[in-house]
């Protein structure tokens, strides 16, 4: 565990999880969503949770980004927030 | 005191309620009044079979099934208990053949439902006279209000839906409101809900609980009408007239007060009450309901309406009889039960006999009455005159307990306003029958055609103001009854 | 002021969960947009799992696999303080899934909502329905 | 709104920040939650069941109820999106669109109308119109496979890696979705149609039930590997091992099956006729 | 077998869940008459764990054969016994009675919608029956996902209420994930008994209070105790009839069962009521939520919707006779679960007849229907006077309990409160009465002939497979009110600690 790295990722996580929720497009918000997972997925791959992480990657940043990529292209990509 | 173990009062509870089935899918009018008739009868039957097992002493008494640790939905047949089962179950008898000439006289729709109802509610009012505990007594009480509704709503217009909701209103609204948390209260000071004779609640609580939980008592029975909760009973006078001749002269009202004073004296104690000295707000209650409810009848046109204030100023004074806490006074607070019951009811009928052989319902249309319908008119007068306490009715009797009651106690006033009540009742009596018999021919109202209701109307009625009569002289089941109830509660 | 600061920075995983939270709350509470809303959701999920995956972890440990672990059967069982604790991962594991499970279910009502009101905006959605 | 929000969340944020000074130090291998059960996951695993990764030791078998229930919940995710989205009323109302396959032609054949001759060199393409991209389409077809096999990996490594059963599953799913993402979901519905992935996915968990009532039928109690040793000719422990890959195949399909089931319904809004 | 009787009673329809949608495939007809015999194989069960229970005290289930705190453990004592008969037979009646509204609404998707039927069951059956609070989450989170399915299948705004449904559902959940996750920490266990055993000595720690305040906040949201209600009415009444008769009458209830659970077995009575100074506030909380429910419900004119704001109301009763913290309240409380359970049932399954047959949910609607259908009317009065609280039904009962457990605890104001929902739900269910008894009859199909899909032909009785089971409910609504005395004596007054006077 290497505190800077830790602390990257973690201001990384913020960073993605705040520009999720405030980007004014649901595609992007779909794909920072997708990087928040991800960040998240090496937060917990630092901190010895491999099988966690490894879960996360797949569905958080993989399957779950697609969903939302999908449900956003069957809906709209506009939003007022 | 002997304990019999016995299913009859369940019996004499059931019964009714058996009938429904054979009522509802009876396939014609006959058959389905047969059963009615029938269902009376034997109601009667067994009520009366315990009689002389009451008259010895003895109590009946019979469990269900324990619904709560410590109470359970039980029976109890104690003279008091069986003073009013008898007046209830024999009135059920008359009510019917009146009912039978009334409906059909006036071509009522939804006869049958009208009678399934009716024997529910014989069902919970006989119930409550013989529930062995708060509990039971509440569970027949809340029966008896709901069961009554669609009769006072029979005619389904918009001034019978008006009063069923003031009616449920006022009864159920004030049971749960009132009575419900009373009674848990009570259960939570005493630990029982069981009637008995010296009450529960002795040494339970303070002067203070004690009074708050007797007016929420006493005004929760809203049924006995007690002011200020007395309106729904004037409203509720939209009902079929046999309806309000057996529940709202005998049955629900009767209900109402047969539980007030069972909770004085059987949850209170006499004893309790005098030592807390609590009678007198009692009376005041009582007294103020009696002058108020005589005043305002007084002022009525509509016949049914009237009789309705008179019943009010009436319960009370079943009320007052308890409420004087001595033997006599209670003695006649029971007696006017049964007295009252059968004068009431004289004075319903002929109400809706007049309706039904007239349509007429107000006072002042009514001159000249008297000539056309005779009997009936008879039969008012028999009644008035029992309400109003004269010889040679059995109202007399009653009143002249409540009298010695009063004496007996000291309390002075209070025969100042059985007596001055008793002018009110005269007051609005007498121009009623005045009215009917000596006008001049000139000014009645009704041509010569205008003739008796038919026969099942009248004959009720006969029978009714003779009983009354009759009480005066052989008073005996309902005098020994009621003695032996005023005994044991005041302990004497 | 030491102490504070270490205390501090001893917890800082568990800030970044209680931050996660708020930003997951807040964007379910504050936006109109649905997926938005779903998205804060899964923000707040995840963050739960950030909690117990740090009530999991060991400094200076490995990982919960046991290495080498066939050969050693038996033989010297492994010491609990060399491994980083697996609880957490298994339940985090199930959470996860649940999360996606959740998200799948979230993300098919948005549709059928999109069907029925031509819009993902609640706000435009309760004007759709007030007009008729 | 975002003031109400606002406040919410402070008091959140306050309630949750309330109870952690008193949190035991992160990373502290000293901390009660440390100390009292899972030291014993980590100490007795290995000769428990013969799992080297403590994890899926725990996941599967000690906690195994809990995964079983894990695997119903995507599942009944999975029936749940197909019962909210799927429409089964046929719209042909759409206009199709149709590509020549030599010449890169589009044909837009409107309602009611047909191919023109030699039908077998067109292909229905989405009416969202994309252009064809070879390099996609090819490199896709050339990972799939390889995605495939190291899904199957895996799952069937868990026992001493990281990964198992739903991670496997999520994988293998991951690669039918890229297909269908690079292809179309008509030729993913070749691959894995709806049916097959609802069968699968129903399957999968009965796969993992029903290993858990057989081990009750042999007189263990719901899920107790051990029971099988004799089925499986192994002893107790191995017994253990091997009911854990079991269970973990039975995860893996029915994950792989409700993800695919997911994105069908999801991509396509419960019409199954065309996708992203 | 009966060994295993914990168990079986969630892996019957578990495993039936997926036998269902196999079944389903090949012929639809299947999929009712297999959920049928798994329900009622679940029922069975139950009811042969509670006669055990009974018989032999607590039992315990060892799930994978593992000990706990390693393993995860089934626990049933009384309580769960209880609320586990009632669960199966709310379920089982349910989707008796139902059976021609869900082949109107829902015939291409039949299977589906029976397998979430039961894994909705078979996750309320395993919330009710574990003793782990991790498992708990998961089978919570199995039930709530199938719950948001089913009710996201309704007309209109159903989505929407689901999708809200669904918000509302996960952070309640993910807080009591939290409050799980809080607990572990300072504890290393999951199960509950451990957790009750070690946490004593943690009682001063900030944490254990946290855990215990978001515990609390989660199973709120998740109940819809009042101010955290707003899911609730929308999800409920736009929900199809079918799934709302199930999950009216269930997901709160079971999740105040979850409460129950919680504060008495794993923070134990002394630190719930004893050293937090909750209860008060609560009981407070709850008298809001009594009230406030009951206006609500007074202010709509739509049946099913005026009985969610009931389900509101009753969510109060329950919590706080809970929260009074005497023996009486929570004997209440516990007996309100079931007897609320099945009037709950009583209600939906009527208003979802009457809806059926009329095809509007608006109570001005309902005019002359007492001629119409007197069965499903009859029915319906006796569940409404048992919600009123009228003797010898079940729901004076658990009322009684309620106000002698506020009389016992001074908490007057609580009694007030339900002593003016009684008044008010009279006033409720006799508005309705009178509407169905007085106004004559109206055809309203005439006037909109294709407003609602599913009219069935003239207005008539409901159909002797609806009307069987309503029927059944409502002797039921008897049965529990005069057995009330043996239920309480018997079962519920051993499942409540001792230490609780």
């Amino acid at each position: 565990m290497i505190w800077p790295v830790d602390l990257i990722i973690m201001v990384l996580v913020m960073i993605c999880g705040i520009g999720a929720i405030m980007v004014r497009d649901l595609l992007g918000a779909a794909i920072l969503f997708g990087a928040y997972s991800f960040m998240m997925c090496l937060l917990w791959a630092i901190m010895g949770a491999v099988d966690v992480a490894f879960t996360e990657a797949s569905v958080g940043a993989g399957v779950s980004a697609v969903f939302f990529v999908a449900a956003v292209f069957r809906t709209s990509r506009r939003t007022k927030d | 005191m002997d304990t019999l173990i016995s299913i009859k009062p369940l019996l004499a509870v059931l019964v009714s309620l058996l009938a429904i089935p054979f009522i509802a899918y009876s396939r014609s009018p006959n058959v389905r009044e047969g059963w009615t008739f029938l269902a009376a009868i034997v109601k009667f039957g067994i009520v009366a079979a315990m009689l002389p097992a009451v008259l010895n002493g003895m109590e009946i008494s019979c469990s269900l099934v324990e619904v709560l640790p410590g109470l359970s939905i039980a029976f109890r047949v104690d003279a008091f208990g069986m003073l009013f089962a008898l007046v209830a179950s024999f009135l059920w008898i008359i009510t019917s053949v009146y009912s039978i000439g009334y409906m059909r006289g006036l071509d009522e729709h939804a006869q049958t439902r009208y009678f399934c109802f009716f024997a529910i509610s014989l069902s919970a009012a006989v119930g409550v006279a013989f529930s062995a505990n708060l509990l039971t007594m509440y569970l027949f009480y809340e029966m008896l209000s709901l069961a009554t509704y669609p009769l006072v709503t029979h005619h389904q217009d918009q001034e019978a839906r008006t009063s069923g909701r003031k009616y449920l209103l006022y009864t159920v609204g004030a049971s749960i409101g009132l009575v419900l948390p009373a009674m848990l209260m009570t259960y939570h000071l005493t630990g029982s809900l069981d009637f008995s004779p010296q009450g529960i609640l002795a040494g339970t609580a303070s002067r203070g609980t004690v009074a708050l939980l007797l007016f929420m008592f006493v005004f929760g029975f809203a049924k006995a009408a007690i002011m200020p909760f007395h309106s729904w009973l004037p409203a509720a006078m939209v009902a079929p007239t046999p309806v309000s001749a057996l529940l709202h002269a005998v049955a629900v009202v009767k209900v109402g007060v047969f539980s007030i004073v069972r909770v004085i004296t059987a949850i209170f104690g006499t004893d309790l009450l005098q030592t807390f000295d609590l009678s007198t707000p009692l009376l005041l209650v009582a007294s103020t309901t009696i002058l108020v409810g005589s005043f305002i009848a007084l002022s009525q046109d509509n016949l049914k309406r009237m009789l309705a204030f008179s019943t009010i100023a009436q319960l009370s004074y079943i009320v007052l009889g308890a409420a004087l806490l001595s033997p006599k006074g209670v003695t006649g607070g029971m007696v006017h039960i049964a007295m009252h019951a059968f004068g009431k009811i004289t004075l319903f009928f002929c109400a809706g006999a007049i309706f039904v052989a007239t349509g007429k319902k107000n006072i002042s249309e009514m001159t000249g009455i008297g000539r056309r319908m005779p009997v009936t008119m008879t039969a008012f007068f028999i009644g008035a005159l029992s309400i109003i306490g004269m010889p040679p009715c059995g109202g007399f009797l009653s009143k002249w307990y409540l009298v010695l009651g009063a004496l007996d106690a000291d309390k002075i006033a209070i025969l100042v306003v059985l007596l001055f009540s008793s002018l009110l009742n005269a007051g609005y009596f007498m121009p009623v029958v005045y009215r009917a018999f000596f006008c001049p021919p000139e000014e009645a109202l009704f041509e010569a055609r205008v003739q008796e209701a038919p026969l099942c109307c009248v004959v009720p009625l006969v029978i009714t103001a003779v009983i009354s009569i009759l009480l005066l002289f052989y008073p005996q089941p309902f005098m020994n009854l009621a003695v032996m109830a005023a005994a044991k509660f005041t302990g004497i | 002021m030491e102490s504070l600061l270490s205390n501090f920075l001893a917890k800082y995983n568990y800030w970044v969960y209680i931050g996660l939270v708020m930003i997951g709350m807040y964007a379910m509470i504050a936006k109109r947009n649905l997926v938005k809303k779903i998205i804060g959701m899964n923000i707040v999920q995840t963050a739960v799992i950030l909690f117990y995956v740090s009530i999991g972890a060991k400094k200076g440990k490995t990982i919960p696999i046991i290495a080498h672990g066939h050969e050693e059967t038996g033989h010297h069982a492994a010491q609990a303080i060399d491994y980083i604790s697996p609880l957490p991962h298994v339940l985090m594991l199930t959470a996860i899934v649940v999360s996606v499970a959740t998200l799948g279910v979230a993300l098919a009502l948005a549709i059928k909502i999109y069907r029925q009101y031509g819009t993902l905006e609640e706000d435009e959605i309760a004007l759709r329905i007030n007009e008729p | 709104m975002k003031t109400f929000a606002l406040i919410t969340v402070l008091l959140l944020g306050g309630l949750l920040f309330y109870g952690t000074p008193d949190f035991p130090d992160w990373g502290d291998p000293a901390s009660p939650a440390s100390l009292h059960v899972s030291p014993y996951y980590i100490e007795h695993a290995v000769e428990d069941t013969a799992v080297p990764n403590i994890v899926t030791a725990v996941l599967a078998d000690y906690r195994g109820y809990d995964t079983m229930f894990e695997t119903a919940v995507i599942f009944s995710a999975g029936i749940a999106c197909l019962f909210l989205l799927r429409v089964y009323r046929r719209k042909s109302a759409r206009t199709r669109l149709y590509r020549h396959n030599l010449t890169g032609v589009t044909l837009r054949i409107a309602k009611g109308g047909k191919l023109p001759e030699g039908s077998a060199e067109f292909e229905r393409i989405d009416s969202v119109w994309v252009p064809y991209d070879m390099i996609i389409k090819v490199t896709s077809r050339l990972i799939v496979p390889f995605v495939q096999l190291f899904a199957l990996y895996v799952i069937a490594h868990g026992h001493h890696s990281p990964g198992g059963g739903f991670q496997g599953g999520v994988i293998f799913g991951a690669a039918i979705i890229l297909y269908a993402l690079s292809n179309d979901l008509r030729r993913a519905f070749r691959r894995l149609s709806e049916k097959a992935a609802l069968l699968a996915s129903a399957a999968g968990v009965l796969i993992y039930v029903g290993t858990g009532l057989l081990c009750l039928l042999l007189g263990g109690n719901f899920l107790d590997y051990s029971m099988l040793a004799e089925m499986l000719h192994t002893d107790a422990i191995m017994a253990r091992s091997h009911g854990i890959l079991i269970v973990e195949i039975g995860v893996g399909l029915a994950v792989m099956a409700v993800m695919v089931s997911l994105y069908y319904n999801l991509s396509s809004a419960g019409r199954h006729d065309e996708g992203l | 077998m009966s060994a295993h009787f914990p168990g079986l009673v969630i892996i019957i329809p578990l495993v039936a869940a997926f036998l269902i949608l196999i079944g389903a495939l090949l012929d639809k007809r299947l999929a009712f008459p297999l959920t049928a015999l798994a329900l009622l194989g679940s029922l069975v069960t139950a009811i042969g764990l509670l006669a055990r229970v009974m018989q032999v005290g607590v039992v315990e289930y060892h799930l994978a054969g593992w000990a706990p705190p390693v393993g995860i453990a089934y626990r049933v004592d009384h309580l769960n016994g209880l609320v586990l008969v009632a669960v199966a037979a709310v379920a089982f009646i349910n989707l008796l009675g139902t059976r021609p509204l869900v082949v109107e609404a829902f015939g291409d998707r039949l299977g589906p919608f029976y397998t979430l039927y039961i894994l909705l069951v078979a996750g309320l059956l395993g919330i009710v029956v574990t003793g782990d609070a991790f498992n708990l989450y998961v089978l919570l989170e199995i039930a709530a996902l199938t719950g948001y399915a089913l009710v996201g299948m309704g007309e209109g705004r159903a989505p929407l209420a689901s999708l809200n449904y669904i918000f509302m559902g996960t952070v309640g959940a993910s807080f009591y994930l939290l409050g799980v996750g809080y607990l572990y920490l300072v504890t290393g266990t999951l199960n509950m008994a451990d957790l009750a055993v070690r946490l004593p000595a943690l009682y001063p720690s900030k944490v254990v209070f946290s855990a215990f305040v978001i515990c609390l906040a989660g199973l709120c949201l998740k109940m819809g105790f009042f101010p955290l209600h707003a899911w609730l009415p929308n999800a409920y009444s736009y929900a199809p009839d079918p799934v709302s008769s199930l999950v009216a009458p269930l997901m709160t209830k079971v999740m105040v069962y979850v409460m129950v659970r919680i504060m008495l077995f794993v923070f134990t009575p002394a630190f719930a009521f004893d050293l937090t100074a909750i209860s008060e506030p609560m009981v407070w909380m709850a008298i809001v939520a009594i009230v406030a429910g009951s206006f609500l419900a007074l202010s709509t004119r739509r049946l099913k919707r005026m009985l969610t704001y009931i389900v509101v109301a009753e969510v109060g009763y329950m919590v706080g006779g809970f929260w009074l913290g005497n023996r009486l309240g929570i004997s209440g409380a516990i007996l309100h679960i079931i007897n609320d359970a099945v009037m709950t049932l009583c209600v939906f399954l009527a208003a979802a007849a009457l809806i059926a047959r009329t095809g509007s949910d608006a109570i001005d609607d309902m005019q002359g229907l007492f001629k119409k259908m007197p069965v499903t009317m009859a029915v319906f009065v006796i569940a409404g006077l048992s919600i009123i609280g009228v003797p010898p039904t079940c729901g004076f009962f658990s009322k009684w309990y309620l106000i002698s457990g506020a009389i016992a605890a001074g908490q007057y104001g609580f009694m007030a409160a339900l002593l003016l929902s009684s008044l008010i739900n009279l006033v409720l269910f006799f508005r309705i009465f009178e509407i169905a008894y007085f106004e004559p009859f109206e055809d309203h199909h005439a006037e909109h002939p294709t407003g609602h899909g599913r009219v069935l032909s003239a207005v008539q009785e409901a159909p002797l497979e609806l009307l069987v089971p309503l029927v059944v409910t409502a002797a039921l609504l008897f049965a529990l009110g005069i057995y009330a005395g043996d239920i309480v004596s018997l079962i519920i007054d051993k499942a409540i600690p001792l230490g609780i006077v």
